[in-house]
């Protein structure tokens, strides 16, 4: 149980840090729209220029070829030197890219994995559906095989950036008499500029648009884009949902630690410290972001010894969920009567619109509720 | 003693009902979020023409001397349908001016014809020798400037009216039901209803209160719906211990607040000795439904509660505004285990 | 909605309130054993011969014919007078009395009613077994008939004050075979003298040993002793259950409220007062009590208007119970290093045991997850 | 960067938990409740014998020489299985006793041939200039009076031994697994470790951090068999959301008191500067993890779990117990947000 990071490891973070701290994009990141795609398309750019981009996938596939702990090093700096997330490039690098490493043909790996690590290519997630929910196995846009096309009609829900996406990885139901609904489905690479596809934002609580409807009209997608075999997507988008329980919400958790002692500040400030209630709420949420790194550092070494990430990720998830909202209360709580004015999440002291955005913690990828059955259910081993 | 509404509440509360969908539903923040006031002139005098405002006041000042156990079943509705219009400043506006003795004003706001606004203070506001001097922020302000202001509970009972005549700075608010501004007061006279302060100021913490029992009410009910017609897993979701569950909490929840709020109004009609205790155990029990059950119906409706097309979000952030009044949780609290 | 009680009220609480103060017992309550139980029933009996036994019970049963609010006073001001809780006497009062007001034969109610009222007769609960817990409807313990007597074998447990007790209301199982395993339970009259039972004390948590096992070997009960239709019980049972959500536990509450104000006196001795978070968690919890009384009276107005209480007693019950809970959470946190000592809960400081003890008020009565059930299903209408 | 135990590691769990459950069972607890000590002589010699109490002493004095990482699995053994004995106060003892260079007394300590108590202040003890005076508890107070004291976290850290010899009044505690009394100290020396106290304060906030951990993942764990083993309405109750959550929930606060526990602790034998601030997060969030599971784990087994017969409260009272060391969550979470 040996915490020490290698000498190799503390000179790899040396290096990330000083790099950062020289190339760090100085301009506000655009919140929305292609100027936001442009921002997000060259910070990856630059990334992978100077070899940050992709630490440990696999060298073939464009990567570094280094471990998770590097990748985690990455990640750790990345959120402490404040950096944006890059949202609109989540999907490619943490779903679609590993999904893609695991399942694909060599053709479509060598198609698209170097593209997304070189910031060419956004991707977005084609999942749920509106009559599907948390009952993700019950969807129901429709893939006919026609020749060698799938020809899919339906609708998406809650997928990001949608409207700057070039590429999907996208669920359809190929075939309705399988023996259950998790058979019949496929994984399919879906080209977003393909006719008959439209594309409709969502405003959400806090007033942004990053979330799209996607409607599907007769869109027709070669066969050769589907990964793993047809009819058997159940099993590819598993494994793509636990990828993202690795290290790709480190920034974020990191992010998280910086708020909180931000928070304090903010406490500080408005003479606050000195209540009693407020300071023991903000050590309490100290203590529960050092924790929430301790549980990822745990789960890393735990991947280490495991080919995919088993269902333990789902307790992080939860965790880092329900400590994001319960921080976001705290922030509400503290700002007093500031709380009245909408400052958007873009703003460094946007609090208010923190807290809205935080309500989709919860149930984005998952909510606490499935988490919960998923922890029961597959780390307890409990009857279902 | 009987806490349970009479046929009469009960047809006021259906009367209630059938002017907010009309004139102020829920869907109408969505369609005026950038228009300069929440209700149109034409819809505010609707709700004023039933009587909405005035119900409190006597006949001498257009209202109909209802007591307030009348007007929390109003202001409950309001929470429970989340409509948008200041109600809240211009009842207790009517009452601070009839407690001027300025029955043309009251008349005015109970017609619908005046608005009032409602001043919240910024830290660092003061009040002293009844002139505000301080940074505040001012939510819905009426044209000719007159607003609300009230201290925090237990920290003075004072409540009055202020003109908001300086300049002021428009800013988003958190909640769209409402427009925002911040100002800076001046040595600004605040009109205080002197010995009528404290009554009025209970008044207004119970019709807080209510709006708020209204809220945690409207989600348990919203919640409730969906987990009977929402289907996942080929059942309704409320079969589901996890949403049954939360949402028999908000059933509780919403149960305690309804009945402090009913126990308190009715304690402040007969003249009890306890209503100040009681109606601050009310807003605290109230605030803390509303917070609550705004949340877990936002949870119960996943996704789709989380867009700006459901109305689960106005309860959020109407819980959110409402609780900032009064000196918010802190001054409640304090004002509760000291008496 | 008119809150005032009538003048003829308010005069009934001013007497029940100068008589308790002069006539209420001055010895300490012996906690255990039948020094407990000749001490509830000589009070029992005080309080019968001055008329304040069975207020709400009609006169024919000896009772004084008065509404559910003159009961509702009786047990404000019990309360109020820090008058112990005649534990023992509860379940002929609360349960088994209105349940054979209610359901049993003119005989039954002759032999049995008057002599509740008059501290003649400790009831108890033969209900719960160690195989059913939440699924009363299980239940087991079987009985045959045999010419114009049942034969009972089987188990109870979670009986408060067996040993003590002279009779028991009783579920035995009289036919396997129904439709449903709620057909085939008869409520019967069991007199704990009968040869065949056996009667053994559980230690609980906080040491003491009010809840027994009761065994029962061919015990042999008159059929005569049937309430209700043989097969027809979990009708019966279910009255029973809900008739212990009306004032019962009024007396209960305002030793809350009391209690709540004792913390507060106590924060004060500390110098706690002075803690924020304290001080709110305090000023919350009498927030709290006063909706709980408010919560109260709404059941009192409402069950007036029905015959026989709703599913909505479960709020309250609910509430009531996490309430409890909560303060003693809160009593613990204001003890400091106080609390390492255990203090029986028949000492007025005995926050400890107190605290130990109120574990059982989320289990005992229908646990909170029971009360959830029915609060989703029945006053809310969920689907199951 | 490994926090997962390494096989050496896993070996030693398995021996503690061997030893513990010869020796040192929860049952014993009920099968001692009126025996003088909670471990006889016996058992605690054995316990000794395979280390346990020397883990992290040096060779010299009788230990085995090994780092808090070790230790803390240890203590983590010990709350998972809720097994009496004074560990905590032995170990501390006899890291003092190090400190001040008294290897035989530290050996003896480790041998189990010397046992320590506790003592935990009451309000108004002070502790001036190395002397104690005013009124505490004394918790497993040996014959001849050796006890640890420590100091609230960031108030002072100061560790030390103290000698217990005016007469002390014996009353019940809450938790059977000891036995307490109270003292008045009357300038009474407290033998301090000086410049190690800092560190021994950290290992022991370490010790108390695990063992509380420990307690958290007994629940789980006891919770999540019960909930597949118990039937109730025909099938195992975990199958029921609000039983499964609840273990969901509780297998979190298990993991996450667990991880930061063994993430401050591989801090604290790599010497890292934040060990402080990483030890005081475990305890926080291993007081809250162990109070909030051993509750939920009874409310789990029901009525089964209120019995004295059934371990559940054994769980509920450790908490209690040892959530209040070190100055309880006031100073422990004081010191958190100050550093």
């Amino acid at each position: 149980m040996d915490l020490d990071f290698t000498p190799e490891q503390d000179q790899f973070r040396e290096e990330v840090r000083i790099w950062l701290a020289e190339h760090k994009p100085t301009e506000q990141r655009p919140h929305s729209g292609t100027e936001m795609r442009d921002y997000d398309l060259a910070w990856q750019r630059t990334q992978h220029e100077a070899g940050w981009a992709g630490i440990n996938w696999p060298v073939e596939y464009g990567g570094r070829g280094l471990s998770l702990q590097e990748q985690l090093i990455w990640f750790e700096e990345y959120g402490r030197a404040g950096l944006p997330s890059m949202d609109s490039c989540f999907v490619g690098l943490h779903h679609a890219g590993p999904t893609l490493m695991s399942r694909a043909t060599e053709a479509q790996k060598s198609t698209h994995l170097a593209s997304i690590l070189r910031g060419e290519e956004i991707w977005c997630q084609g999942f749920s559906e509106p009559g599907a929910g948390s009952d993700l196995a019950s969807l129901r846009t429709k893939a006919l095989i026609e020749g060698d096309e799938l020809v899919v009609n339906g609708q998406k829900i809650w997928t990001s950036h949608a409207h700057l996406a070039d590429y999907q990885e996208l669920l359809v139901r190929t075939n309705s008499d399988g023996p259950s609904k998790h058979h019949g489905i496929t994984w399919v690479i879906c080209d977003m500029r393909s006719p008959g596809i439209e594309v409709r934002p969502i405003e959400t609580i806090d007033g942004a648009h990053h979330f799209c409807e996607v409607f599907y009209d007769d869109v027709r997608i070669p066969l050769a884009n589907v990964v793993g075999e047809v009819d058997q997507g159940w099993q590819v988008a598993m494994s793509t949902l636990s990828f993202e329980r690795g290290t790709a919400f480190t920034a974020g958790q990191v992010r998280l630690a910086t708020t909180v002692d931000e928070l304090i500040e903010l406490a500080r400030k408005f003479g606050l410290l000195g209540d009693d209630e407020l300071q023991r709420r903000l050590a309490t949420a100290r203590a529960e972001v050092a924790a929430l790194r301790a549980m990822t550092y745990v789960g890393v070494s735990r991947n280490e010894r495991s080919a995919t990430p088993g269902p333990e990720g789902s307790i992080v998830k939860l965790y880092f969920s329900e400590l994001e909202k319960s921080v976001a209360r705290l922030a509400m709580d503290l700002l007093g009567t500031h709380s009245l004015e909408l400052t958007s999440q873009t703003r460094s002291d946007g609090w208010t619109g923190r807290f809205l955005e935080a309500f989709s913690m919860t149930i984005g990828g998952g909510t606490s509720e499935i988490q919960r059955n998923i922890i029961g259910d597959r780390v307890l081993g409990l009857p279902r | 003693m009987y806490l349970l509404p009479t046929n009469e509440q009960l047809e006021l509360i259906a009367v209630t009902n059938d002017v907010l969908t009309a004139h102020a539903p829920a869907e109408s923040i969505r369609q005026r979020r950038d228009e300069p006031v929440a209700v149109s002139d034409h819809d505010w005098r609707a709700l004023a023409e039933v009587g909405l405002l005035g119900l409190g006041l006597p006949e001498s000042a257009g209202g109909v001397g209802a007591g307030i156990t009348d007007e929390v079943l109003v202001f409950s509705e309001i929470g429970r349908t989340v409509a948008p219009g200041p109600f809240l400043p211009c009842v207790v506006g009517a009452h601070v001016a009839l407690a001027a003795e300025d029955h043309e004003l009251a008349a005015a706001i109970a017609a619908g014809e005046q608005r009032v606004g409602m001043v919240v203070g910024m830290p660092g506001l003061a009040l002293t020798q009844g002139r505000l001097t301080g940074p505040a922020w001012v939510v819905d302000l009426p044209e000719h400037g007159l607003c609300v202001f009230a201290t925090a509970l237990g920290g003075g009972d004072a409540v009055g009216l202020v003109r908001v005549q300086d300049s002021t700075v428009a800013v988003a608010a958190v909640d769209p039901a409402v427009r925002l501004a911040r100002a800076e007061f001046t040595d600004t006279e605040l009109q205080r209803a002197g010995k009528g302060s404290a009554v009025i100021l209970t008044r207004m913490t119970l019709l807080v209160a209510a709006e708020l029992a209204g809220v945690a009410r409207g989600c348990s009910e919203a919640s409730a719906k969906h987990a009977k017609e929402r289907e996942q897993f080929g059942r309704p979701i409320g079969v589901n211990q996890a949403i049954k569950h939360a949402c028999a909490d908000m059933a509780v929840r919403a149960e305690a607040a309804a009945a402090q709020v009913s126990f308190a109004a009715a304690s402040c009609d007969a003249g009890h000795a306890d209503t100040v205790l009681n109606a601050s155990a009310a807003l605290v029990v109230a605030v803390d439904a509303a917070q609550r059950n705004a949340a877990a119906n936002l949870q119960v409706h996943g996704g789709m509660g989380f867009t700006y097309e459901h109305d689960a979000h106005f309860y959020v952030k109407r819980a959110e505004r409402l609780r900032l009044l009064l000196g918010g949780r802190t001054a409640q609290l304090a004002a509760l285990v000291n008496s």
